[in-house]
């Protein structure tokens, strides 16, 4: 069957081609999480140690003290993200790193980070749960979490996932920038097999000829929360420098002052949803295969994509009109990628169903939505190969050892 | 799967933990990437502290390696029993494997077969069973016909300490009488 | 003064009486009771139990004086030191 | 007008939403007094809160920078402000709930770390904002909203868990005792560690009406009174009286934590300069 | 127009034909909660103060020592759980409440309770955010987070919704009794007005009357995790009678020993997602009216139901087929209440929609499925009704003060 | 194997995962020697662990009942068992991450309440099963995985907190020091309160490796041995030294937590019989 | 709105706080269900702790009352001047207010206004404002129409103190000149 | 001895050299200045200020002796004790 087109669309794709001078090394990808986030620019970690994101913290504990900045062992998540906030509020670009069971312990700092528009990195390095379940295998059980971060409602959330240890480099500096842009906690939903494995990885040499990382800025005057618009790049407040800024947990006027009246509320609500809405474009990454003739499409993030890809591309090589869907932008959920009337078979980590439902929400037929859920290893080329042939032919998932397709 | 087949070299390393399993797999995996090779390597281990697996599993491919799951492997290297019998029906190439830690062997496919005496080779001429995974590399190297230099180099970039006996491992293995020539 | 003494001398206290039992499959080998034995009852086996360690063994239950060390000392649950049969705690401190 | 109020906090936050006779705003005149005596200017001081009518009602009023941190974590906020922001002098203003109960922890390890903030645990022996309910601190027998057949969990001092976590200045003192809360801030603020000062005072509205049977503010006030002298006004002895003044002074006696940090930044960045030289 | 049909599908129909012999009290939602808690043979309380939750706090603090119960007043939320599900370990009915900024503080407790099976109930009233917001007014923004209110994914959750404060004292107890017979924790997600409101509350004189009540069991022997059962009533275990019962963060043997097999992941899911997926209609409960013959149907829940069921009659009244959804269950989501192609408005007290999601998802044309977003005051009638005949008419919501109509 | 594991312990759970020379073993050896010169039977003891090496290598060895908490809330679950079975001791036994870093809150509130455990805070000085990095108990200056260049956070004695807190019972010692773990877990557990045993032990794998710069067994045992005699073997001082013994013996001074609520209970209900009898 | 008008009674009380407004909610409701109807009331207030307003919506129906919300008041009654104008047009029948609080009124519509002097009335009866929202809730009894005796019993149970002065009040609200017969 | 003495003996310390100020529309009437003050400068007003509060006004500004008790003990910033115009602090210590 003819070659399939291929699209991966992300800001990196431009980057790696205007930047080449660099090092090509093995390593994990923990390494290529904390180097990124080294070179744009991050001079805070605040963290608590967790497998399979403990490595990410002992980078930051080598690497920042070289580059001046602090790396803080936290008593537990909440303090690390709340750390995180504070540094960052006071000028310095941060980053938390966690897995399942510390990231539900950042609700409250992510409200917080939320609400006050503060720029903030946080990685969740994905394992199989509930709880401490399996502390070495991966797991996709985060998906909704990531989005409804923290309570009350009435904001948005930027959610992206990396599926190589290359990805992982680069869509950090990405998620830096777009925390600084869009002045947002932006979350990095990985797992436990792009941050234990090893890939060849390119390193630039020089990170201060990275022209397109986004430096912070400094808001240095009233208002302190611009009511009623919904720019980015709108520069960050930074306390400690005698502004009159005023942040804190509660409804609050330009000045920052709390307000207990639901107009303010409607106010706030306002830029914290639209700010994102109206520059989804801003946001958009993805990457698809063979898309434009596909009869059923393969759909898949993180690791799980790297095996899922290969199965398309083998079911293709079998004469399978199949295509495949990874979208790296989590949330704001892609609804668009998902417009064709066509056959999806969603594979995810984690026997729920998370991922799927969105799906189901945004394609044209929820009964063309087939779930293909796994837990603690990826889905193997061969299993996706099956899945697809059975739903071409007879138009559900065979039923495969450890494979579970309900998802009510 | 013929798809896959042409384009990328699967590799899977097995053994005990402590055995050098992991660093093996870098230094086959630097080594590709030295030669512009794109790699990938998963590591995996059993629960067990001791009595379960560690695993390696390479990928190297001409281009970005998409699946980095070894699921026909062209190369399994086994330095247990266990691991032996554990992932044998991964692997559809050649099996090196070490009789001393690997005492019973599949019959059906005996040309898939090769034994590296690696440990006891190890022992007569260091003294000690920690350089079984150079004189493995060595064998490995030969036999898949990859770079011995640029693999010696890998290794030493590598490997912090050790390197005269490490690169003497490396040449013992590499020069197995047993081994058929490349 | 180290915990584990280099030359060892045997604390006064009749020898003989006591059973030394090392449970070989569950030992890792950590060495400790070797080292804290003052009279040298312990010794390396020299095949891998089922764990993959070169487990202790008892090889001169006779020098055993019953001072416990070897006892409090083992991570792994592995020794028991008892008074021979028939030969009644009392008698044997 | 209270002329420090004039010079130091918002006009337009004063006065603040705190019921009438409200110790929150006495201590926070005297915190002015005590800033006004070392010569702080507004740019000097970042004002943190926690969530509590301590926090609310102190929230904002500073006329320099304000931080409001969400229940209990003012404390880790206030590291990372201390960490991008180290010249400033950061004063946290928390209740006895926020700082004593839920952020019991990031307090401690504060402590431990001797961070350069002042803690001012302003304690009206209850979780008050949220209608009087019992806290860490409420005095055994006590009624409150939560406690309706009187405080039965045993309580502590704050301060006492703090000093021996590691905090390098720890002081009490109560609403009643204006000068020496003005002398106590003063040195604590002088510490370029972590400084923690415990101040009790009268809620009118809830601890009073429920534990004390009145919103008679000058009754609540002279509960106060009568427990920091020991006497009650017919000179008869309190059920309990409280150990005030410092009880712990150790300022500037250990680096302050972010220093610490700085040190090591530059003693490795030092190495490495060497290292990269060495290679050249 | 005809008087519509109307049903109430919830066990409290019956035991409220079948128990009269009470008292008529005018009381607040949060002491319905609080004695509906008591009827069920609550016997602990451990939670940490919140509005508007504290009242329950209140009423249970005088309450449990009447009846010989414990309340516990924790040093924050993350305690209050964990010592809720210690309890209910050892034997004793549970329950603690809170409101949004504590409800996240749970998740690791929540992993913990469903990962070994504790019954608890747990009660959100929820109130509008992000984070502190405004303490005082309702809000509707955890309605994902209650689903998905632990990490790691692998598991389902049971959410109940009251409208009115007689029914929260029914719910409690219904709440209890689903705790106890799945073997889980049970939400109850209100909201401020109806844990604040006042209300007419029949309250039955004799608690030990009501045998509807399910008593708590124990099981007393291997297994203790019934590994690849998916049934219910299944006596919980108990510690501390010397058992030799093993319960813990990790995932499990029947024995309840720790182990790291992606097999053990299966068979624990397999239990945690069925028994409560196959057991569905036993946890059926919704309100309806007029779903016989509507075009457009209004849904909603909780205090905001109200208005919104008020409006759908003034609808009907002025001659509009107007139908009227109120799920009492949230979760596991009643899929089939939306069966039917036509119009649904979903009010909602958030603005950045949620439960609007899950009906798209659901109903046969998401182009169909209007949302209706408002925050910190109830939908009013007469906006309801506007809406209503503005779908009707022109199949879209007309534009309205403080009311948001994206969902993306 | 030994006589009081085959009486206490489930034969197969052990040996355990634990690294070899990992002290985990030997102090739960001391235990039971302790709980069994008690006279207590399995079903008399619930045993609760944390997360950690400390909670992975003991859960589900006990005979008798376990529960492994989620990581830092062992104690809080325990306040809630201890509710609903009050008769049972309750021997809780957490890693120095788990219990003075994530669980500090819950700790410190369950010695102010004297809650009705016993807590062995086992401290390898590190978070260990991830790998190796520090913890608030690390000394200062030593190389972990996450303190690469020393490290640089001040420590602190948890005794010292959870004494200032309440505890009623407070003793440190280390893994050289069988007889004394063995006398002080017994006080420990005659305590009816909140007791606290912190006892420090070699981690062979991580601690070992990278702090003190080896793996052998005895090297890093005799580590131990060395700071807590405060000599080395040499004769020459030691860096630091641990102060063991038993720090604070308040044991059965004041009413277990559990305790006062049954006795307010039983109270309230006499109270509340009167009143209705007044009625009829 | 028709629809509802037939069927619920919408009771709308606003004043500063300590005026006693929601107490007097309460024994109306309580009063309402005494008599076998059903009743909601909704709590509110501004966030000023003086300055602000303290409200209660009651609605009393024969059957189950839906919205608990009062979009169209039969009786309003306004303690002070602010909740007088933030609520006016949420009513559309008999406005009770007390012209000590409330110095301005709409002229739009008079028929509908009744003035009840309830504080100046407490102060002169009782010397104090304490008992101005009984002498109110006396009024309001009066003008809709209530059963006197049930409204009397249910605020006894509803109030723990000084009953004389409180039954006194009501009276004197009861029987206002003022006020035109029910 | 109560904070808020019943009978006021006025200290030494000479009057009439103060200006005292309280801001009335910022007062919430809690007392505290009338009552700790030693010598009757404050009095209630009649009317009830912005807040609600019936506030406190200064009325025998002439007894102040400057002893600040008023200033230091008011909840919400309403009181300023300054020196006369013309004299300056010194003297009227
Ligand atoms: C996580 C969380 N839990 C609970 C609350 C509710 N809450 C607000 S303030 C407060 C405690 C107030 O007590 P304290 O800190 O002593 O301050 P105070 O009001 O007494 O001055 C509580 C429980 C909250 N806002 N967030
Ligand atoms: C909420 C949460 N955060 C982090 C972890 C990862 N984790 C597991 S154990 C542990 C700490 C171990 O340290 P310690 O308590 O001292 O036990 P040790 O392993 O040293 O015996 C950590 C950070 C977790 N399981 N849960
Ligand atoms: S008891 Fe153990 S240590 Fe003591 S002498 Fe006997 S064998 Fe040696
Ligand atoms: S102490 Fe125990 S584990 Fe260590 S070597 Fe001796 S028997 Fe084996
Ligand atoms: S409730 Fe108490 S603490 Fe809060 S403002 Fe009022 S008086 Fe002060
Ligand atoms: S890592 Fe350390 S603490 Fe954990 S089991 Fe191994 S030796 Fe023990
Ligand atoms: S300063 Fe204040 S208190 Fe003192 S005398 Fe003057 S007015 Fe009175
Ligand atoms: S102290 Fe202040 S608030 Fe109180 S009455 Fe006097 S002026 Fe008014
Ligand atoms: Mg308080
Ligand atoms: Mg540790």
């Amino acid at each position: 069957m003819s070659e399939p087109a291929a699209r991966l669309i992300a800001p990196w794709t431009e980057w790696e081609r205007r930047h080449t001078k660099g090092r090509r090394l093995l390593e994990a990808g923990t390494f290529a999480l904390t180097e990124g986030a080294i070179a744009a620019g991050c001079r805070v970690f605040a963290g608590y140690p967790i497998t399979p994101a403990t490595d990410i913290a002992e980078y930051m504990s080598k690497r920042l003290p070289q580059v001046g900045g602090y790396y803080m062992q936290a008593e537990d998540e909440l303090a690390g993200m709340h750390m995180c906030a504070g540094a960052s509020l006071g000028g310095l670009k941060a980053m938390t790193a966690t897995s399942g069971p510390g990231y539900t312990l950042m609700h409250d700092a992510y409200g917080w980070a939320i609400t006050n528009e503060i720029p903030l990195v946080v990685v969740d390095a994905m394992r199989v749960g509930p709880i401490s379940g399996i502390t070495g295998a991966p797991g996709q059980g985060e998906f909704y979490i990531a989005r409804y971060a923290s309570h009350g409602g009435n904001f948005e959330t930027i959610v992206l996932s990396p599926s190589s240890v290359q990805e992982a480099f680069w869509l950090t500096i990405d998620a830096f920038n777009l925390a600084e842009r869009f002045g947002t906690p932006v979350t990095i939903l990985t797992d436990q097999v792009v941050s234990d494995m090893w890939e060849d990885l390119f390193i630039p040499d020089d990170y201060t000829e990275l022209d397109f990382v986004v430096p912070r800025k400094a808001n240095l005057t009233m208002p302190f929360f611009p009511v009623g618009s919904d720019a980015i790049d709108v520069p960050p407040n930074i306390i400690g420098r005698g502004t009159g800024v005023c942040v804190s947990a509660y409804t609050h006027t330009e000045e920052g002052y709390d307000i207990e009246e639901m107009e303010a509320q409607w106010a706030q609500t306002h830029r914290l949803i639209n700010k994102i809405r109206h520059h989804r474009s801003e946001l958009t990454r993805y990457e698809t295969v063979g898309t434009d003739d596909a009869d059923v499409v393969a759909v898949a993030y993180g690791a799980d994509a790297r095996t899922v890809k290969t199965a398309v591309l083998e079911a293709r090589a079998r004469g399978l009109r199949a295509g495949f869907v990874r979208p790296i932008t989590l949330w704001p959920f892609l609804d668009e990628l998902f417009a064709a009337d066509r056959h999806y078979v969603v594979c995810e980590l984690n026997y729920d169903g998370q991922l799927v439902r969105e799906v189901m929400r945004a394609a044209p037929d929820s009964r063309k939505v087939h779930f293909m859920g796994k837990s603690a290893e990826l889905h193997t080329v061969s299993e996706v190969v099956a899945a697809l042939e059975g739903v071409a032919q007879t138009g559900r998932i065979p039923e495969l050892p450890y494979i579970w397709t309900e998802v009510r | 799967m013929a798809a896959r087949g042409r384009t990328r070299t699967e590799i899977l390393i097995s053994g005990f933990g402590g055995q050098g399993v992991i660093r093996m797999g870098q230094i086959i995996g630097l080594c590709a990437i030295k030669q512009g090779h794109r790699v990938t390597m998963l590591k995996s281990h059993g629960t067990e502290t001791r009595g379960g697996y560690v695993r390696a599993q390479l990928v190297i491919a001409p281009q970005y390696v998409d699946s980095p799951v070894v699921e026909n492997a062209d190369v399994f290297v086994a330095f247990s029993a266990p691991a032996y019998r554990k992932f044998y029906d991964l692997c559809r190439g050649k099996i090196l494997y070490d009789p001393e830690m690997v005492s019973e062997v599949r019959t059906e496919a005996p040309e898939r077969h090769v034994a590296v005496p690696a440990t006891q080779l190890s022992k007569e001429r260091f003294g000690k069973e920690l350089f079984a995974n150079m004189i493995m590399l060595g064998a490995l190297t030969r036999l898949s016909g990859m770079d011995y230099a640029a693999m010696k180099q890998a290794m030493l970039e590598i490997i912090p300490r050790f390197h005269e006996q490490n690169l003497a491992a490396l040449e013992a293995g590499h020069t197995l009488a047993t081994l058929a020539p490349a | 003064m180290a915990l584990f003494k280099a030359e060892k001398k045997a604390p006064k206290g009749p020898a003989g009486r006591w059973d030394v039992l090392v449970a070989e499959d569950m030992c890792k080998a950590c060495g400790f009771c070797l080292q804290v034995c003052p009279v040298d009852v312990f010794a390396w086996r020299s095949t891998a139990n089922k764990l993959g360690w070169l487990p202790m063994i008892v090889a001169h239950e006779e020098n055993c004086v019953g001072c416990m060390l070897c006892y409090q000392i083992c991570p792994d649950f592995c020794i028991a030191v008892t008074v021979k049969a028939g030969l009644e705690e009392g008698a044997a401190r | 007008m209270n002329p420090l109020a004039k010079k130091y906090l918002r006009p337009s936050q004063i006065p603040t939403k705190a019921c009438h006779g409200c110790g929150i705003g006495m201590i926070e005149n005297w915190l002015l007094q005590a800033i006004d005596e070392l010569g702080l200017k507004q740019e000097d001081v970042v004002f943190g809160t926690g969530i509590g009518c301590v926090g609310r009602q102190t929230f904002a009023t500073w006329g320099g920078d304000n931080f409001g941190a969400t229940h209990g974590r003012a404390l880790a906020v206030a590291t990372g402000v201390k960490l991008a922001q180290p010249e400033r002098r950061i004063l946290v203003v928390v209740g006895d709930g926020d700082a004593a109960s839920i952020g019991t922890s990031h307090l401690i390890h504060a402590a431990r770390r001797n961070l350069g903030v002042t803690v001012i645990c302003e304690d009206n022996m209850g979780y008050e904002s949220t209608g009087g309910q019992f806290s860490p601190t409420t005095p055994a027998g006590y009624v409150t909203n939560s406690s309706p057949y009187g405080m039965v969990e045993p309580s502590f001092d704050p301060c006492d868990v703090v000093k021996a976590a590691g905090a390098t200045f720890v002081a009490e003192t109560t609403a009643t005792q204006w000068h020496q809360t003005v002398k106590v801030v003063k040195k604590a603020l002088q510490n370029e560690g972590f400084s923690f000062v415990h101040v009790r005072f009268p809620c009118n509205e809830n601890f009073g009406a429920y534990a004390l049977g009145t919103r008679d503010t000058l009754k609540n006030l002279e509960w106060i009174y009568e427990h920091t002298q020991g006497r009650k006004a017919d000179g008869s002895a309190t059920d309990f009286t409280w150990e005030t003044g410092i009880k712990h002074d150790a300022s500037n006696s250990r680096p302050e934590f972010t220093r610490l940090l700085r040190d090591m930044n530059a003693r490795v960045q030092a190495d490495l300069a060497k290292k990269t030289a060495a290679k050249a």
